[in-house]
């Protein structure tokens, strides 16, 4: 266990980007956001940034190939840049779990070099929920938000912040700031862990019967009359999706550049009319398929290859911010509800 | 993928001298889908048309770009030698290097690198071309022709000689128009009305045409071959076939005071009148605005002595509607308001004249019985003034014209050589800028004027006229002889600007015909096509054009004719391919598209769709009717959707040619 | 007011006069709003407080493709949009029941909570005055302070094309000149302006919520999702087509936007859309002449006529420096 | 300083209508009236025809300048097409300027069948005016000169 005064942590900070780069959540004009640090910026206590984390391992565009023609040839350029270390600081519980959910997709044969990449680069640096919104729900999945996983776990408690390596990768960074890190006694943090943990269970989100949503039970909640009311407001926009950490859809398009295509990839939203346009349509006609695939993805598809593990991390962000607040936790008490 | 061919003209040197046309065709040579390519002397000759049109066959070309002149010169030439080599016309797009390029640069390999970005535009939008077939509408075989000088009168005539139906619209209650208020014609002298007359009779006498006098064009809808046009007859309040043309109610009218406008309000006449002996037709009118009947409901007097009972206060303006295949613009011209040459003392004096107030003061059937008479006491005027240019040829900053009139210094030379002769006694000065006389026989006449007649030509312009007693002392400057001037003359004559007639521009819009900023309507091409307005089935017919003397009037009018003839011969119309459609599968049916076309070209309906879901829906869609569309493309714009788009002309097509550019 | 609209949905229904109900109904929290579809089994859950925020009026273009008769409560600025939408023929008239309602002004839980006003569990509405209860107590305050940007311009007026009234006209004078920050933006030089949307641009998602809100997109499908158009574009894969996304959506509905404000209150990442097509309606009403998109039927949009004598763009572009 | 750049050769797209604007630039031809090789024109058959959509992607793939010419207003060879083009364009012009682009990037000219020499003197000044503006990076996107 290592700890700084809060004071320091600025110093902290310009250390780590001295020798790599470094990312951390920053308060913005409309909410927090993650940005590359620069000398000023200050941590953002706020529980949840707008974007996801996933943007540092499959950031929304993403250059994969190009083309070049000259005259009748073309050439095909490698347009991969190999990353730079870099790290993540202050991420929270729910997202740093969205990472392992990415990675049973990814990192899965065939293994997504691009998202490897990132990932091998990257040393995350997670943060305890002191306060968190009334919309999270992260215990609903056995996230413990007070104690998050990560390379580097880190609390505040008071005027401290605590460190703890829980990687190879964590212990590193942790030992190449060794000048500005004093040892820290675990004792607070333990004492911090319980307050936080008491904080979470009197969260309003607390009746989730995500249970029901079994493996077995797939046909039954397919065809779910329910899901005709829970869709009739979706407007098709991909907010839920494009804010979810877990999110990993994208589509593969060519931009015609002035001298051949570049080829990239970029989110794609299942909410889209003009999602995955198999043989020339979208199978799933109706926004009522389309919004049915996004939750039954994230509560049985999902789970029922990965383990029993949910795509759903319970950061909230959806619940913030859809259109027209239809949500996953709407969805789960509707259709997993029945069966309790 | 298209296979298409390049094809680089040199134009002589026009082109080759300053774009490198061998390089081009290389460099385009290898763009992608151009299979072959050649440089060649004159692509619009028929030799190399023939290269061409071999390069199609032997290299299966699917396309064509031909870098050369404008396409407005020779875009039709390769499309057709395309056509007719077994590829769709529309497969030809045409690179301008020469009006857009080797004309305008200097620097050969700037202007080369220029070609060779316009020939890959070229292409770029060739590789989204697809053919395109004309649809084809009948041909209405009737002709209109707006204007019942003149102009209107040989137009029609023609075309009635060549067995087409013609209706004259003519907005005055007689044809004739301004060649009748004219006294003799240059350069031969003759007299006008011995001329026109004949004439008139013979519109009148033709079966084929209808006169539609005191009328006016209202509403103009449909295309080439195909106008459906709305003509309102002004209530004249005289029953036209009852009406026997006796005048007896001309003389009897107790109105008397009425400014006689044929005689441009030199004299009055009565509130029922014909406008002159020789009207057609010879039909009386009443004028509303001064017929005591009509506005106060008391006296009744022609009614009381028309025997033939044509006389009808009731009468209101009725419309017909009629169906054209083509329509003549024939509405000539007038002369400008004066009021504001103050300097000239037009308002102030009425010995300050115009020259066609001179015209009708020096004709027989004029105010003086052709006696030549100052207005203002009847007195024979000893010492007369011309002053040449009056609103011509101003620089643009004041109320004139910039144009020249044309027709002033001819007819300022006959008054003053007729003054001469029937008044040697009378002197006779003429203030001009430059004396303009081409045209046969026309220098022989003016110099007969100066030489045999004694009328003193001055270079100058007069600079101010002053109303003093009887006199008019007209203040001007001698550029030759670099001396000022005072003459203490008894009448001055003012050679007006003309101007095309004020119902020219409201009826340009109905008919969707471009004017200039003088309000003369356009030609198609200044020299190629100079008698048809770009509005197809539109055709042009005197002055309406541009200012022009009587034998130009009724060369440029037969020649409309054999236009509208040509036109008419024709049993089908192939249309323009390039016009609007919408991709039902996109459109909203919001009705936005409808709102900006200006030829009614776009309607909707509900039609069953077939949904990806595998429902069936009934959908609002607009549908373009092609043989309206003109393909202007404004309903590609407001559709916010995208649904409609321009053939020819698609998004996607100059989108290329955007990115071909800015590469 | 709520108490008043389930009444007459209910007797709406019952009568059979109606046979759905567009409204709005209430999830996990009293922010949690989402529009609904009644019927008479669930007519009592139908709420309208400060946080009823959608525009129901873009449902009737789905809805009324099915059969029946849907009744549908328009706030003041959701009866612009109504009358917009029937100006563009996109929805069945004959199959809808237009209720006008008054509207206290719209209160957004993002807003509250950037003002430290969070774990809302209530509210009791006020004319002058809202109170917020929350998890840690109830917070009062003027109406002023908390309404959303969308409603300061509000006069409260409907257009005249509903079906007929429920409660009060609430006529009130704006409290904001809806152009204060057009005019601000115009007065700045244009690499302010520049640094300005970039900065706002930038954060965009492309998730297309200010799209698929808006009551006057609802093309049959849009340039940007049509590979076809040429510009289809799913992402802000770089700033030209951030730039060119939003330039040619607030063009596209230029004319006929109705400035309800819904493309700025969904934007998960706070992008004030509005702005744009404020910018526009500003334009449009000093070159021709005050328009209202919605308030009139037939009047012809101001892109779809024209005057012979309007300005050239040199006499608008350029003038705000 | 070191004075070694190029002299700045900006791009120009010029939409012109058939009708009247792009005679006039054949005119100019014609009349052998120089203006600068920048310009690259695009023939639509009336101004009306030209979409914003046009006009961005022009600056998106590298364009320095669009100018849009149609015939004068009342002129149009459709009758109303420049009207409509003008309302168009006096919005879309106000709204990039309001984006911060530089408002002299973009211009409504009318041009004539007969106006050759106004043709070639609004390009010359065109091109002038966006030389001195320099390259195009506000509304340019850096993946197409990849």
């Amino acid at each position: 266990m290592k700890k700084i005064q809060l004071s320091l942590l600025p110093k902290l900070l310009s250390a780590i980007a001295a020798k790599k780069a470094l990312y951390l959540p920053v308060d913005g004009k409309a909410g927090a956001d993650y940005k590359r640090y620069e000398e000023g910026d200050t941590l953002s206590r706020a529980c949840r940034t707008n974007r996801s984390a996933k943007d540092f391992f499959f950031p929304q565009v993403e250059d994969m190939a190009a083309f070049r023609v000259e005259g009748k040839k073309i050439e095909i350029i490698d347009t991969r840049k190999e990353n730079e270390d870099f790290v993540i600081f202050g991420v929270r519980a729910c997202d740093v779990r969205s990472f392992d959910i990415l990675d049973r997709v990814f990192l899965a044969d065939p293994v997504d070099t691009f998202y490897e990449n990132r990932r091998q680069h990257a040393t995350v640096v997670s943060l305890a929920c002191d306060a968190p919104e009334e919309t999270c729900f992260c215990r609903q999945f056995d996230i413990l938000a007070e104690d998050p996983a990560g390379d580097v776990a880190a609390w505040i408690v008071g005027d401290e912040m605590y460190f703890k390596a829980k990687t190879e990768k964590g212990k590193k960074l942790l030992s190449s700031l060794d000048v500005l890190l004093a040892d820290g006694d675990s004792a607070p943090v333990e004492k911090e862990k319980k307050h936080l943990e008491a904080i979470q269970h009197k969260l309003p989100i607390s009746e989730f019967n995500k249970e029901h949503f079994k493996p077995e039970d797939l046909m039954e909640h397919f065809n779910d009359p329910a899901w005709a009311e829970l869709s009739e407001a979706c407007l098709g926009c991909g907010t839920c999706t494009f804010v979810c950490p877990t999110c990993q859809c994208f589509d593969i398009r060519d931009f015609k550049t002035n001298d051949g295509v570049l080829r990239y990839r970029c989110w794609d939203s299942c909410m889209y009319s003009d999602f995955t346009k198999m043989a020339a349509e979208n199978p799933r006609h109706t926004q009522l398929e389309r919004f049915r695939q996004r939750f039954m993805h994230k509560l049985v598809y999902y789970p029922a290859n990965n383990d029993g593990i949910y795509g759903c991390v319970g950061c909230g962000r959806c619940l913030a911010k859809c259109p027209i607040s239809m949500n996953i936790v709407k969805v789960v008490k509707k259709i997993g509800g029945k069966k309790a | 993928m298209q296979r298409i061919g390049v094809f680089v003209c040199w134009c002589g040197s026009n082109i080759a001298a300053t774009v490198d046309v061998k390089a081009v065709a290389e460099a385009l040579g290898k763009e992608p889908g151009v299979v072959y390519f050649e440089d060649y002397q004159y692509m619009c000759s028929e030799e190399g048309q023939t290269k061409l049109q071999n390069a199609i066959r032997d290299y299966k070309l699917t396309g064509a770009v031909v870098c050369s002149c404008s396409p407005r010169m020779h875009e039709a030439t390769f499309r057709k030698a395309a056509a007719k080599a077994g590829v769709n016309s529309f497969m030809v797009e045409i690179a301008n290097i020469r009006e857009q390029c080797s004309w305008i640069h200097k620097n050969k390999e700037e202007a080369t690198e220029k070609a060779i970005i316009l020939g890959r535009a070229a292409i770029a939008k060739v590789h989204l071309n697809a053919p395109l077939t004309a649809g084809e509408s009948p041909v209405t075989k009737r002709a209109l022709v707006i204007g019942g000088g003149i102009a209107g009168i040989q137009t029609a005539l023609d075309i009635a000689d060549a067995g087409f139906e013609v209706d004259i619209v003519e907005k005055k209650p007689t044809i004739g128009g301004k060649m009748s208020q004219i006294d003799k014609t240059f350069p031969t002298l003759d007299c006008a009305a011995c001329i026109l007359t004949p004439k008139m009779v013979e519109v009148a006498q033709n079966e084929k045409i209808r006169i539609f006098s005191y009328s006016e064009v209202d509403k103009v809808q449909g295309f080439v071959g195909n106008f459906s046009v709305s003509i309102r007859r002004k209530a004249r309040f005289v029953d036209e076939v009852k009406c026997t043309g006796c005048g007896l109610c001309t003389e009897k009218c107790p109105q008397k005071k009425v400014p006689n406008e044929f005689n441009l309000g030199l004299d009055q006449r009565r509130a029922i009148y014909i406008p002159f002996a020789q009207a057609v037709p010879k039909v009386a009118t009443i004028d509303p605005d001064y017929c005591t009947m009509l506005k106060t409901g008391k006296c009744g007097v022609c009614s009381k002595i028309c025997t033939a009972g044509a006389i009808d206060y009731k009468q209101k303006d009725s419309f017909i509607e009629e169906k054209y295949g083509a329509i003549v613009v024939a509405t000539g011209f007038n002369p400008i308001e004066l009021n504001k040459y103050d300097e000239f003392a037009y308002s102030q004096s009425p010995d300050v004249i115009t020259s066609l107030e001179f015209e009708r003061i020096t004709n027989a059937a004029g105010p003086t019985g052709g006696t030549l008479l100052r207005p203002s006491d009847g007195e024979h005027p000893k010492k007369i003034v011309f002053v040449q240019c009056v609103g011509s040829r101003e620089d643009g900053s004041g109320c004139g014209k910039t144009y020249c009139s044309k027709i002033c210094c001819m007819y300022t030379a006959k008054h003053a050589m007729l003054t001469r002769e029937k008044y040697p006694d009378t002197e006779v000065y003429v203030f001009y800028i430059d004396v303009r006389t081409p045209g046969k026989s026309f220098d022989e006449f003016y110099r007969r004027a100066v030489e045999e007649y004694g009328v003193h030509y001055i270079k100058g312009m007069v600079g101010k006229v002053i109303p003093q007693g009887k006199k008019l002392m007209v203040r001007a400057s001698d550029l030759i002889d670099r001396k000022q001037l005072l003459i203490d003359a008894d009448l001055v004559v003012l050679a007006a600007a003309i101007e095309p007639d004020k119902s020219a521009r409201p009826l340009a819009t109905m008919l969707t015909a471009s004017m200039d900023t003088n309000d003369f309507f356009t030609e198609a091409h200044p020299k190629l096509r100079p008698v048809e307005s770009p509005t197809a089935g539109i055709f042009l017919s005197g002055c309406c054009q541009g200012p022009k003397d009587i034998p130009e009037t009724v060369s440029q009018a037969s020649a409309c004719a054999a236009k509208v003839i040509g036109l008419l011969c024709r049993d089908k119309l192939t249309g323009n391919p390039c016009v609007a459609h919408s991709d039902e599968l996109m459109c909203n049916g919001c009705s936005t598209c409808e709102k900006v076309c200006p030829y009614g070209a776009i309607t909707y309906q509900d039609k069953e769709f077939r949904m990806p879901d595998r429902t069936m829906r009934t959908r609002r869609v607009a549908s373009v009717n092609p043989a309206v569309c003109q393909g202007c493309g404004a309903c590609t714009v407001a559709c916010p959707s995208g649904a409609m788009d321009l053939h020819g002309f698609s998004n996607s097509q100059i989108m290329a040619e955007v990115d071909a550019i800015c590469k | 007011m709520q108490k008043m609209m389930q009444d007459r949905a209910r007797e709406l229904l019952s009568s059979g006069k109606v046979d759905r109900v567009l409204g709005w109904i209430e999830g996990d929290f009293v922010y949690d709003v989402t529009p609904h579809v009644f019927r008479e089994n669930d007519i009592d859950q139908l709420i309208y407080h400060s946080f009823a925020s959608q525009n129901l009026s873009k449902y009737l273009v789905g809805e009324t493709k099915k059969d029946g008769v849907i009744a549908v409560f328009l706030r003041p600025c959701d009866s612009y949009s109504f009358v917009q939408l029937l100006k563009e023929h996109r929805f069945d008239r004959e199959k809808v029941y237009a209720i006008a309602i008054p509207c206290l002004g719209k209160v957004d839980a993002e807003d509250l909570r950037a003002m430290g006003i969070r774990g809302i569990t209530g509210v009791t509405d006020g004319k002058e005055r809202i109170i917020l209860h929350t998890l840690y107590g109830d917070v009062e305050k003027e109406k002023s302070e908390v309404i959303a940007e969308r409603c300061r311009k509000c006069r409260g007026v409907h257009a005249p094309y509903f079906d007929e009234r429920l409660g009060e006209e609430l006529t009130k004078e704006p409290l904001t000149d809806r152009f204060e920050m057009v005019e601000k933006l115009e007065k700045m030089t244009a690499e302010e302006r520049f640094a300005f949307w970039q900065d706002e641009l930038s954060r965009c998602i492309r998730c297309n919520a200010c799209r698929n809100v808006c009551p006057a997109c609802t093309c049959e499908k849009c340039v940007f999702d049509n590979a076809a158009s040429g510009i289809e574009n799913k992402a802000p894969a770089s700033s030209f087509e951030e730039q060119n996304f939003h330039i040619i959506r607030a063009f596209h509905v230029a004319g006929r936007c109705t400035d309800c404000g819904q493309c700025s209150r969904v934007c998960p990442q706070g992008i004030p859309l509005h702005l744009l097509n404020r910018k526009f309606i500003k334009d449009i009403n000093s070159c021709y002449g005050e328009y209202r998109a919605g308030a009139d039927l037939e009047e012809k949009a101001p892109l779809n006529r024209f005057d012979v004598d309007d300005c050239e763009p040199g006499d608008v572009v350029g003038k705000g420096e | 300083m070191q004075v070694n750049e190029e002299k700045f050769e900006p791009t120009i797209v010029a939409f012109c209508c058939n009708w009247c604007s792009y005679a006039g630039a054949d005119l100019s031809g014609t009349n052998r009236l120089q203006y600068p090789a920048n310009v690259k024109i695009i023939r639509v058959p009336c101004s009306c025809r030209v979409n914003p959509m046009f006009i961005l992607r022009a600056f998106q793939r590298g364009a320095d300048g669009v100018i849009l010419c149609g015939c004068h207003p009342g002129d149009c060879h459709y009758t109303t097409g420049n009207y409509f083009t003008r309302r168009r364009m006096t919005l879309l012009f106000s709204m990039l300027e309001f984006l911060g682009i530089e408002k002299e990037r973009t211009r409504l000219e009318w041009v004539s069948a007969a106006e050759g020499a106004k043709f070639a003197a609004t390009m010359n000044d065109f091109v002038a005016t966006v030389t001195k503006l320099g390259k195009n990076r506000r509304l340019e996107d850096l993946r197409c000169k990849k």
